[in-house]
């Protein structure tokens, strides 16, 4: 019995914590460009409802997952021309980017599927790793579908761009010093858009997860805070990679451990419980582990 | 040269105007995109546009509600550009809001304070109210002061606490959830006995107007001459531009974050306690209704400027009733009142930079 | 002719949130279509707090009849109705704190349907496990799950029942994953109350092969994963207010609803049920009729 | 004179001196900031092979002369050619794709990135070979002399050392024209003596060097031309600039000023400082008794150090940097605390005073990094010379604006800073005369009795450091104590009475300040014991 709750524990806290590791990755590095993309909970709203369309239309989820990225490449130029070319504050725009998106994806589903739609939507299906996913307690972590092992392929390709290529250094000091960049030749503009888009595509996964892998449909505003949740987790990794797996991680797992609890006996009022990640973070950003250092750039806008 | 612009220093007066027309044109053209997709909604535009009218300006009850709102969203957002005068993002308005909330209904239900006289049953409610939430930001300004913590996630982390704290409360019946009469008893708190309910203007349902509207004058006043002529406004101003330098200069940089984060929560608090006293009565889980998010979002746009967030507030407050009103007698979709927000929050953001551009 | 009848209608949430908002939009529609161009219809829906009173009064000043869709709106209610004294409100979902001359609470009742519901759950688990998905902790949706618990209990005294609380009617990823952990530890029914939320369960189930059920709405027959349907009441409370103010029979008060008032306002429809079960539920609903089952409010 | 002729004796069109194209011509350019014409007029030749060293006051428009070359702006009149060809580069990318390169007045380094990665900026965008890019830099750094330790965190290294590292980011790019905006300004003598030789190695390749700098010597040393700028315009321009260098000051300044041919870096000499009588006999103005301080990460940064500075009296604190310098003033300034023992001043101790009770005890600081630790660039000239005594304009917290204004008219007059008006942003100020705003504040600190200059000329022009000490002595003069921090051995000789040396944190040695110990003083900051 408790083994088969740590098998479902870790299985929920991966599916829980995926979303969060696609868009607390694109958000890592945008962040680390320097540039705070408070619109990722409306990207990734605005990638789950893509996907469930464009797999709904042509019943296949792997045109889904194109269609969601396609979709938020827009918004993520929107969210790059206002912050990198008219400089409009990045909280600003974020939060406008949030309200609209809310509004275009509740209006664009009621309109395609009709307001009273239950319609099932074609998803992908958790593979599993031969071998691995038979192991006891820890197999469900290895059925999972396969946009989970994208994920940590992906996040693995940013830890190397980072830390090994010129593009990875570029990166890096646009969030630091733009201007010291800029001098050095580097183009900080297209950096920093580059980084938004990245964070657009990573969020656009990250959503269609939610949609076309998790759940097999769309719901209003179904992201209900995860891209908030994301950057939180970039702030409590402290703007280090594996730091923010680890956070995604923790609060998937905090998370997954609401529902094991009751089983478990244990009586915590919920508020509580769902309070967590939050409470965790703060307590993080509170000094409890290290001075959190961000980008010494990070919001600011960069003028030649 | 005008005294006033002695301190950060400001545009010359071309860019004044430009502050005022671009973010004007900016609504315009929001506003001209979201009729634009209400006749290929298929509604008809007379009609939308009419029922847009009527609900925000369309009569005393409208107007009325419409102040109200921006009142509170104002009060966020004098708060915000308080705090950031000191170089300080607030992000916690929602928090804030939440926490006034819950001491300010808690105080209302003290027994004895509906009978207390002079008006102080109302009075010390709010104060209650403002105190908590000037706590709540205070906590931020604590961290940033002592642990270096960055604002702008420690508020935002204490608004979500706080709104599930807020949850938490009137789940409770040890807490503030009213007696439970029976189990169906809904999640809320009693209703506040009427002597604490904050004063309407007119006294009259028809034109609700809270007490709230002077209060935010008075604070707005307050907030213009302090942040242009005060010493404490020019202690900001230092303590944002240049930390080491205003420490060096004597000026208590961590206390001055620290009252920055406390008078900003505190106005947010205030603003809590006038939701609950002025309108909604009882606390329920999310009566912060978002506004904290909106004032915010006003309090940003306005750069710095009080009166920017005076028209910021109004501008949202009427276009929320508006919203609501075209909803109802037009059935424009309420998911396209946010895209129309939405909308002007960005091309408000945008047009920014052509101010920026000519004050560079 | 008769000038037709006027209807505000408030529905705090979604009007598409597949539980209780969308029950009572379903309500609306029905009566629309009832009544035709009898009855004109102004809606506002995903209404915060702040909001609410204004919604409330700009509907009370159009229309003869308002609506609040749920107990959230019950606060305002009370505060708008007394400047409106010729306009009726009706709370559905108002608990009994309703006593103004122009304000009628109905009472929805989940808790007594949930009990039925568990039963049913009891007869058809297989693995002598079910489970119940509730959205925010409060006391309606508390005590409703619990009855659940107890009327499967009722039935099968060794079943195993496992309750948890996502804290969001609308959040899917949580249901799902709150609806996994049950199956893990051997539920094969699931009851919830849910809105939004019900798609992640209904993932989960269709998953791992179990089967849910529904708890607004009966859609027997049109979803496999279903097995049977309790009925809350909501869009007929909704179309309940209409009725009577078309009839001029509208009433004032509280009024509960659940069981007593009929199978339109709370029922339990098993798809495909055998004698034996119809009669046993038929039984459990008649012994909570006459009180000898005693269950918790809300 | 001279200047009104706007060209010297030797001067001719450009180009024209020496019959080579030139590789980089500007003709007719000009630059506006709004309505501020920073630069008008502007005709200048680079030839190959030569050093051209730009001159002028501080905000006479050298840095945004660079800053059109290298793409930061682009020019708002006028032309440009690189090589013949029409050259008008839309960003620093384009420049130094075009073989322009720029070491910029303020570093434009990573603080948070290593050597390393921070020569690798800019450049190819995959993956990266570091360990092949740092043998290259060791070959090229044998070539120029110049040696890194590419693994080191610039944040963590020495001021001197980042500047190599911004010049060897230059010379890895190979580039046909190298501007160097002030590079001297923070190097000790022996690293400008290296930098001046990287200067003419480079140019000998066939480069254009244009080299911005204040410092007569290094023009004596390096310069082939000269061009003086003076508000935005040419004023003079001499191709034999080490027989005119009097004639080049005057263009600069518009005034003539006496100077000392002895002082090796050429700072204009003040007639030697005769210490007037003590007023009172022997009364300290200030003390440090045993302060040590010891770093975050438990380096020793202050051993031990005791000195007293009478009142009258300037004591010169020489050392290299980095030797503690920088410790002691931000302890000084109240901005850090010492890890053990005391220090007074005006009588009272101020080890664990805040800087508000310093400033109180009539302690006045000029600190080294102006930008960091003075001002508020933000706000306005007028409230940056009341930065720390706003409170006496204050009515019930409200500010008297009109009396505020009056008084720093009066400070602005008084002190000789020129600025349009109190009104004026603090950063639109040239460093000059941001200088000597600073210096006016704390020299009007009440009941002053000691302040602490350091690197208080740093990046001045001759005008301005005459200006700057002349402040300094009128003080010392009036009964102030004055610890004059400077790496400018010469001008603490011609400035101060005594001079103490730093050394890795302690205090290594004491002398005169006289012309003939300049040997034993420069062997001391090189850590050789006397
Ligand atoms: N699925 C739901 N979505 C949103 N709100 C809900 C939902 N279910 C219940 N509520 C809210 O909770 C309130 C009380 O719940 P419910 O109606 O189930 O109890 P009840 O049986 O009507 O209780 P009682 O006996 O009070 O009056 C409702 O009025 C409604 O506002
Ligand atoms: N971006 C800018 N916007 C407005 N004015 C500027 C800008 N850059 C420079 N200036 C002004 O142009 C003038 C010339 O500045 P510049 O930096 O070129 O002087 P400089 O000769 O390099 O002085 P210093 O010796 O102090 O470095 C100054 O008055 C300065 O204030
Ligand atoms: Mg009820
Ligand atoms: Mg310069």
């Amino acid at each position: 019995m408790t083994a088969e709750l740590i098998a479902v524990f870790l299985g929920s806290t991966i599916r829980l914590a995926v979303p969060l590791l696609f868009a607390a990755t694109g958000e890592l590095v945008s962040e680390r460009a320097g540039v705070v993309n408070m619109s990722l909970e409306g990207m990734m709203l605005m990638g789950a409802f893509a996907g469930a369309v464009g797999a709904a239309l042509t019943g296949s989820p792997m045109l889904g997952l194109a269609a969601a990225i396609l979709a938020v490449l827009p918004i993520a130029f929107v969210q790059a021309g206002l912050t990198n070319v008219l400089r409009a504050n990045q909280i600003v725009t974020g939060i406008g980017i949030n309200i609209l998106v809310l509004g275009l994806t509740t209006l664009g589903y009621r309109q395609m599927f009709g307001e009273r739609s239950r319609a099932t939507i074609p998803g992908f299906d958790a593979w599993s790793t031969p071998l691995l996913s038979n192991l006891p307690v820890i197999g469900p972590l290895f059925q999972q579908i396969w946009l989970a092992w994208l994920g940590l392929a992906i996040i693995c390709a940013v830890a190397y761009v980072l830390a090994c290529t010129g593009l990875g250094i570029s990166i890096r000091a646009a969030g630091e010093d733009p201007q010291a960049v800029a001098k050095s030749g580097a183009n900080v503009t297209a950096v920093r858009h580059g980084a938004i888009i990245f964070t657009g595509v990573m969020a656009a996964l990250g959503g269609a997860f939610l949609s076309i892998g998790d759940i097999h449909t769309f719901t209003e505003g179904m992201t209900n805070g995860a891209g908030y949740l994301a950057i939180v987790a970039v702030i409590f990794g402290n703007w280090r990679l594996w730091r923010t797996v680890f956070a995604c991680l923790l609060f998937g797992a905090a998370t997954a451990l609401q529902f094991q609890l009751p089983a478990l006996g244990v009586q915590i009022p919920n508020a509580l419980l769902i309070m967590m990640p939050y409470l965790l973070a703060f307590l993080a950003v509170a000094g409890l582990v290290g001075r959190q250092t961000a980008p010494r750039a990070l919001a600011q806008p960069f003028w030649p | 040269m005008s005294v006033a612009s002695l301190s950060p220093s400001r545009p010359p007066l071309p860019a004044s105007i430009l502050r005022l027309l671009f973010p004007l044109g900016a609504v315009l053209a929001a506003f001209a995109v979201g009729m634009a997709v209400v006749v290929i909604m298929g509604v008809p535009l007379d009609k939308a546009l009419f029922a847009f009218w009527r609900g925000a300006f369309g009569n005393a009850y409208a107007i009325s509600a419409s102040l109200n709102r921006a009142v509170a969203l104002a009060l966020v957002g004098v708060g915000f550009v308080i705090a950031n005068r000191a170089g300080l993002t607030n992000v916690g308005g929602e928090g804030q809001i939440a926490v006034g909330g819950i001491a300010s209904t808690a105080l209302c239900l003290t027994p004895g304070m509906a009978s207390l006289p002079l008006g102080l049953a109302f009075i010390i409610p709010m104060i209650g109210g403002a105190l908590a939430g000037g706590m709540w930001g205070a906590l931020a300004g604590l961290l940033r002061a002592r642990a270096g913590a960055n604002e702008v996630i420690t508020t935002l982390l204490l608004s979500f606490i706080a709104i599930w704290l807020l949850y938490w409360s009137v789940q409770s019946e040890s807490l503030l959830r009213q007696p439970m009469t029976n189990s169906a008893t809904l999640p809320e708190s009693l209703l506040i006995p009427d002597p604490t309910k904050a004063p309407l203007l007119t006294g009259s349902y028809a034109s609700p107007v809270t007490i709230g509207l002077p209060i935010l004058a008075v604070v707005a006043v307050i907030a213009a001459l302090a942040l242009r002529r005060s010493l404490f406004g020019f202690q900001l101003s230092a303590v944002g531009l240049n930390p080491v330098a205003a420490a060096r200069a004597g000026i208590a940089v961590g206390s001055t974050m620290v009252v920055a984060l406390f008078i900003a929560g505190a106005l947010g608090g205030l603003a809590g306690a006038l939701m609950l006293q002025g309108e909604q009565y009882s606390l329920k889980a999310g009566f912060s209704s978002g506004y904290g998010f909106d004032g915010l979002v006003v309090g940003l746009l306005a750069r710095g400027s009080i009166v920017g967030v005076i028209a910021g507030a109004l501008l949202f407050g009427f276009m929320r009733s508006g919203g609501i009103s075209m909803e109802m007698a037009a059935s424009v979709p309420s998911a396209l009142v946010g895209i129309l927000q939405g909308l002007i929050v960005l091309m408000i953001a945008g047009a920014a930079y052509y101010v920026d551009r000519e004050a560079r | 002719a008769e000038s037709p009848l006027t209807v505000g209608i408030l529905i705090p949430g979604s009007k598409s949130d597949k539980g209780w908002m969308e029950s009572g939009y379903n309500g609306l529609v029905a009566a629309e279509k009832k009544y035709g161009d009898k009855i004109v219809v102004q809606m506002i829906e995903n209404i915060n707090y702040g909001d609410m009173g204004q919604a409330l009064t700009q509907l009370a000043s159009n229309n003869a009849l308002v609506i609040g869709v749920g107990g959230q709106t019950q606060a305002d209610v009370l505060k708008v109705a007394p400047h409106f004294p010729n306009v009726k409100f009706s709370i559905v979902g108002g608990n009994a704190g309703v006593q103004l001359p122009n304000v009628a609470g109905y009472d929805v009742k989940q808790a007594e349907i949930a009990f039925v519901a568990g039963a049913a759950a009891a007869m058809l688990s297989k693995t002598g496990a079910v489970s119940y998905v509730g959205g925010m902790e409060i006391p309606s949706i508390v005590n409703a799950g619990k009855e659940f618990g107890l009327g499967a209990h009722y039935i099968n005294p060794n079943i195993k029942y496992f309750e948890s609380y996502t804290g969001d009617f609308d959040d899917v990823a949580k249901s799902k994953e709150a609806t996994l952990a049950a199956i893990a530890q051997g539920a094969d029914v699931h009851y919830h109350i849910l809105n939004l939320g019900l798609r992640g369960m209904e993932q989960a189930a269709k998953e791992k092969g179990t089967h849910i059920i529904g708890s607004y709405t009966d859609y027997c027959g049109t979803d496999p994963l279903y097995l049977a349907y309790s009925i809350t009441g909501v869009g007929f409370q909704v179309q309940y207010a209409i009725d009577q103010a078309m009839g001029g029979t509208w009433a004032p008060g509280y009024k509960p609803f659940g069981l007593a008032a009929g199978p339109d306002a709370s029922e339990m429809a098993v798809c495909g049920e055998t004698p034996e079960m119809k009669a046993k539920l038929d039984e459990i609903i008649k012994d909570i009729l006459s009180g000898k089952i005693k269950v918790l409010e809300g | 004179m001279i200047a009104e002729a706007g060209m010297l004796a030797s001067d001719a069109a450009p180009g024209k001196g020496r019959g080579v194209t030139p590789l980089l011509a500007m003709t007719g350019v000009g630059k506006r900031f709004g309505a501020f014409e920073a630069l008008a007029d502007v005709d200048i030749a680079f030839l190959p092979g030569e050093v051209h060293c730009l001159l002028g006051e501080n905000g006479a428009g050298k840095s945004t002369l660079c800053n059109l070359i290298f793409g930061i702006h682009a020019p708002s009149a006028g032309e440009m050619t690189l090589a013949g060809a029409p050259y008008r580069p839309a960003g620093p990318r384009d420049a130094l794709s075009r073989g322009v390169a720029m070491v910029h007045q303020h570093f434009s380094l990573i603080n948070e990135l290593p050597v390393i990665d921070n020569l690798l900026l800019g450049g190819r965008l995959g993956r990266l070979d570091r360990k092949g890019e740092g043998r290259r830099l060791e070959s090229l750094a044998q070539e120029f002399g110049l040696t890194l330790d590419p693994a080191a965190l610039v944040g963590d290294l020495s001021v001197g050392q980042r500047q190599r590292v911004e010049i060897v980011k230059c010379l890895m790019k190979r580039p046909r024209v190298l501007i160097l905006d002030e590079p001297t300004a923070v190097l000790l003598p022996d690293e400008i003596q290296s930098l001046l030789a990287v200067c003419r190695q480079v140019a000998g390749a066939g480069c254009a060097v244009v080299l911005v700098t204040h410092k007569l010597a290094e023009i004596e040393r390096v310069a082939d031309r000269v061009t003086v700028l003076h508000r935005g315009r040419i004023a003079a321009r001499s191709d034999h600039p080490a027989d005119e260098i009097d004639a080049l000051v005057q263009a600069m300044i518009q005034r003539p000023v006496a100077r000392d041919g002895e002082a090796a870096s050429g700072v204009l000499a003040l007639p030697k400082r005769q210490r007037p009588t003590p007023l009172v006999e022997a009364e300290e103005a200030m003390q440090l008794d045993g302060v040590s301080f010891l770093d975050r990460l438990g380096v020793r940064r202050l051993d031990d150090i005791t000195l007293s500075v009478d009142r009258g009296e300037i004591v010169g604190v020489a050392g290299v940097e980095g030797n503690g310098q920088s410790e002691l003033g931000a302890i000084l300034a109240g901005l850090m605390r010492a890890s053990a023992g005391r220090w007074f001043a005006g009588g009272r101790e101020l080890t664990e005073a805040s800087p508000r009770a310093i400033t109180a005890a009539g302690v006045g600081i000029v600190p080294e990094d102006r930008h960091a630790v003075a001002v508020v660039s933000g706000l306005s000239l007028a409230d940056n010379l009341f930065l720390n005594r706003m409170r006496q304009f204050a009515r019930l917290g409200l500010i008297d604006r009109p009396r505020q204004r009056a008084l720093a008219a009066e400070y602005i007059r008084r002190f000789d800073v020129r600025a349009e008006g109190p009104l004026i942003r603090f950063g639109s100020l040239s460093g000059g005369n941001q200088q000597k705003a600073v210096l006016a504040r704390e020299l009007t600190t009440p009941d002053l009795r000691f302040l602490l200059a350091a690197q208080p000329t740093r990046g001045l022009d001759i005008g301005a450091v005459e200006a700057v000490y002349r402040l300094i002595r009128d003080a010392a003069d009036g009964g102030v104590g004055v610890l004059l921090v400077s790496s400018e051995l010469d001008e603490l000789i011609a400035v101060a009475d005594r001079i103490v040396v730093f050394y890795r944190g302690r205090i290594v040695g004491e002398r005169r300040a006289d012309p003939a110990n300049r040997r034993t003083i420069g062997a001391l900051m090189s850590g050789q014991a006397a």
